[in-house]
């Protein structure tokens, strides 16, 4: 009971602190013309899917779309407001919160390793991302599907350089901080004797 | 933190914050399914024009929020222009400025607080699904009170790397992921001991 | 003496979580304001960082000394069940803090050294108005008025805690933690970063306490200022009693 | 009399950044060892945090004293140029702070608060390889070893630095700031969270420095213990000098 409610504990904190760190690296971004920007924020998602796991990593995206609904500047350049959600990067931001869960699933299927969290994280962070970005800025821009496909190729370069950035952190984080992943419950909550 | 809202005492600033989502949704919806020809489209954006008139907001306001969507309307624009017509541009630019800056208006009009109560009402059916809407609530202002925090530890890390006059690049993101996530531990501790979960 | 806590005595949990009277507790309201530690070990990792910990703590003023490492902190944090012994039981004021962790926690008040970490709400306003969250909403304006203004923060209520100094913000952590009128201060460390002049405030604030008061501490001066101080050294309890005794044997022993 | 720096002083910057002779320092080794700060005024969001500041650090130890937010961080950020000031100017050992950051920063090793905001690294061994990065692998390897060492820190190698006790985190800090050899060694209050041994230790390893050392503190004892005390007083400075005089003032301004 108190254990179980202590976790609930650690997992709002968590999800409350991978939400502000997204919003926090936001600040790195280089705009782009055509209103959707390169941004650092797709490797917070990366990090929360593959860090937090299917369930809170998508929670914590999701925390970062409600404080830009309520009007909190914490998207890339300082935006927010639900103007956003009417805006040509409504589907990336969508796809965010769905990447966050496929990357959880994969990168938690078993053991931390590279090769699970780079796959996860390609797979999960840019493939499910853009499935969800492209058609609705197509649909938003009132542009062709190809035509949209082919400018968001400018993110690839990007998305793959902050897939390997998150692998290669997520490998060290596991050497440097084994409770991220959740060894910490093992240590800090023996099994009480008696 | 800045926030968008502008205190004023318009019609629109003291429409309850639900009923102004429920038009912007319903509103959004319409325009998205037929605004397609030309004067439809400009009435729209002439529309929006003016209940910003109507929310009594300063014509700088407006302006302010147009000037940053100048480069997706030069770049949708003019990709239009030249791949389909000048009119199709003409109606897809309008279209999409209206409603981004429809959507804008509801943020320069309503408090934070007042779209948080919003929805917090609207969780309210999940309950029974089991969503634990206090939780849901606490959780949001958390991560508001982090983002200075969280804020504070990459500005540390930034400093600690020019004073020790090293550049690691990508790997200076691992101190900054320890430090957040013992942080994170800590906050739910301190949630534990205040008896909040 | 102490003022009625915010939570009424009577609460539905209060009645699952009946008052143990252990370690010589009895029912009667004064004696069971105490803390008793019977056998406690705490093991990580295989390794034991606190041993066998036996300890009966029913002066009002209280202060944990020893080295870095030795354990205060974990000894703090066993008293509101945030520690989970692997052997042993604590009793505070007649709960148990594994078994009736929700009533325990509701009597203990817990100051952090970071006050970062315990500040949860966007502005000192806010937060202390989540820690009277169970007063009926004027009745809770008044008081989180009334406490900022006690605490010089009054002018300081609506402003981000980020703008705050750090004095401030530790200020307002103990602050919000007293609000909620525990019938147990635990604090671990409270006065690290601060000046001569806030820790000396914050220091005053803690021990003019009514409740019950235990505080984790580097600062001999502090320490001296307690009714009785406890040595913990590698894990496992040094000495415990007076304070010019227990201090001088802990400054010996980091000679 | 000093040993090498790790950089030798011929490197390219330097060249560029010539020595400056000003505050009265001439081109000679000795008399170069100084840090003068000329009218310096630090300002934030149209509010001063620095007043006016003209001081001439020339002592070989020296303490910065003051209450909380009184601007003793903002003046140690200025030393190596992570603050700039809004007029005047610091120049520290013959380096203007804000045209030759690089040579500045080569020469001042800067000692944070928190030592876990400035380990980059995962473990201590690399953390501090991370300092000897411009010394050849196998040197840099034994210097390593030497170094962790000396700081009792050579069984912790390899193991995460979370896993460190926060003594043992602070001294790595430092260990990792003392291994490029610097000039000047600046510290901003770093023997907070430490017990009455490791504040000790730290503060005999950071004044027994032949470099020249500037520490931040809120430890009287410490700062008794330089050649040198300045004291900040909301953001001016209001004395400078002999220890037990200073320290004085300090504690009669705060009473
Ligand atoms: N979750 C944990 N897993 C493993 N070891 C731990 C854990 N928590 C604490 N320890 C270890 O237990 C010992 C006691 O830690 P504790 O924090 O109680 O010491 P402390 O007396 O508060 O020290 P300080 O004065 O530095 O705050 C330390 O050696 C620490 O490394
Ligand atoms: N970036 C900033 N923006 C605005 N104000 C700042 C900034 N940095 C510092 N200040 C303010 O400047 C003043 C001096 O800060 P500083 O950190 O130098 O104080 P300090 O003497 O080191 O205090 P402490 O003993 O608490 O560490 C404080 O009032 C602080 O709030
Ligand atoms: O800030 C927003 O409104 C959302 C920005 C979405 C940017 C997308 S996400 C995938 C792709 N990679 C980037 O770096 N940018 C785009
Ligand atoms: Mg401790
Ligand atoms: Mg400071």
């Amino acid at each position: 009971m108190a254990r179980h409610r202590a976790e609930i504990g650690r997992d709002l904190a968590r999800i409350a602190v991978f939400a502000a760190l997204i919003a926090v690296l936001g600040s790195v971004t280089i705009p782009l013309p055509g209103g959707v920007p390169i941004t650092a924020q797709t490797l917070g998602v990366m990090l929360a899917g593959a860090v937090l796991g299917p369930r809170r990593g998508p929670l914590a995206v999701l925390l970062v779309l409600v404080l830009a609904a309520v009007g909190l500047p914490v998207l890339a350049g300082g935006r927010g407001g639900l103007g956003v959600f009417a805006g040509p990067t409504a589907g990336y931001l969508l796809g965010w919160v769905a990447g966050a869960v496929v990357i959880g699933l994969i990168v938690h299927s078993g053991r931390i390793t590279w090769w699970r969290a780079a796959l996860g994280v390609v797979f999960g962070g840019i493939a499910v991302v853009y499935a969800f970005g492209i058609p609705v800025q197509a649909f938003v821009l009132g542009m062709d599907l190809v035509p949209a496909a082919l400018s968001s190729a400018a993110f690839l370069p990007g998305d793959l350089l902050k897939a390997a950035a998150a692998t290669a952190l997520v490998v060290a984080l596991r050497r440097a901080y084994p409770p991220a992943f959740g060894v910490r419950s093992a240590a800090a909550a023996p099994a009480r004797a008696v | 933190m800045i926030q968008l809202y502008r205190p004023g005492t318009s019609i629109l600033h003291r429409l309850p914050a639900g009923a102004k989502l429920v038009g912007l949704a319903l509103v959004a919806i319409a325009v998205s399914a037929f605004a397609h020809d030309v004067w439809a489209s400009t009435g729209v954006l002439i529309g929006v024009c003016a209940l910003y008139a109507l929310a009594r907001m300063p014509w700088r306001v407006l302006g302010s929020e147009v000037w940053r969507l100048r480069w997706l309307i030069l770049v949708l624009g003019g990709f239009l222009c030249v791949f389909v017509s000048p009119v199709a541009a003409w109606v897809s630019s309008t279209r999409v400025v209206a409603l981004i800056l429809l959507a804008g208006l509801l943020s320069l009009t309503t408090r934070m607080g007042d779209l948080l109560a919003t929805l917090r009402r609207g969780l309210r059916p999940f309950r029974r699904a089991g969503v634990d809407v206090d939780a849901v609530a606490m959780t949001i202002s958390l991560a508001v009170t982090m983002i200075p925090v969280i804020a504070g530890f990459a500005n540390d890390l930034r400093d600690a790397q020019r004073a020790r006059n090293v550049r690691v690049g990508i790997r200076g993101v691992v101190p900054l992921l320890v430090r957040t996530l013992r942080h994170a531990d800590d906050v739910g501790d301190a949630l534990a001991a205040r008896g909040l979960v | 003496m102490r003022s009625d806590p915010v939570v009424p005595d009577a609460g539905v949990d209060d009645v699952s979580a009946a008052r143990i009277s252990a370690g010589g507790a009895v029912a009667d309201g004064t004696m069971v304001d105490r803390v008793t530690v019977h056998g406690v070990t705490v093991e990580r990792e295989g390794r034991a960082i606190l041993r066998d910990v036996t300890l009966d703590l029913s002066a009002r003023r209280i202060a944990v000394i020893g080295a870095n490492g030795s354990g205060k902190s974990t000894f703090a944090r066993l008293l509101n069940g945030l520690v989970t012994p692997s052997r042993g039981r604590v009793v505070v004021h007649g709960f148990d803090a594994q078994r009736d962790t929700r009533a325990v926690r509701r009597r203990v008040g817990f100051v952090f050294t970071d006050p970062q970490a315990q500040i949860l709400m966007p502005t000192p306003g806010e937060d202390l108005a989540l820690s009277l969250r169970d007063l009926p909403g004027s009745e809770a304006r008044t008081r989180t008025t009334a406490i900022l203004e006690e605490h010089g923060l009054a002018a300081h209520a609506d402003i981000p805690v980020s703008a705050l100094s750090g004095g401030q913000r530790q200020l307002l952590a103990l602050a919000s933690v007293l609000a909620t009128r525990p019938a147990l201060v635990v604090a671990d460390e409270p006065t690290t970063l601060l000046d001569l002049r806030n820790a000396r405030r914050i220091g005053d604030l803690l021990l003019a306490q009514d409740a019950q008061t235990i505080v984790v501490t580097h600062d001999p001066d502090l320490a001296a200022r307690c009714d009785q101080v406890v040595l913990f050294e590698d894990g496992a309890l040094a000495a415990s009693g007076n304070p010019d005794a227990v201090i001088d044997q802990y400054r010996r022993s980091c000679a």
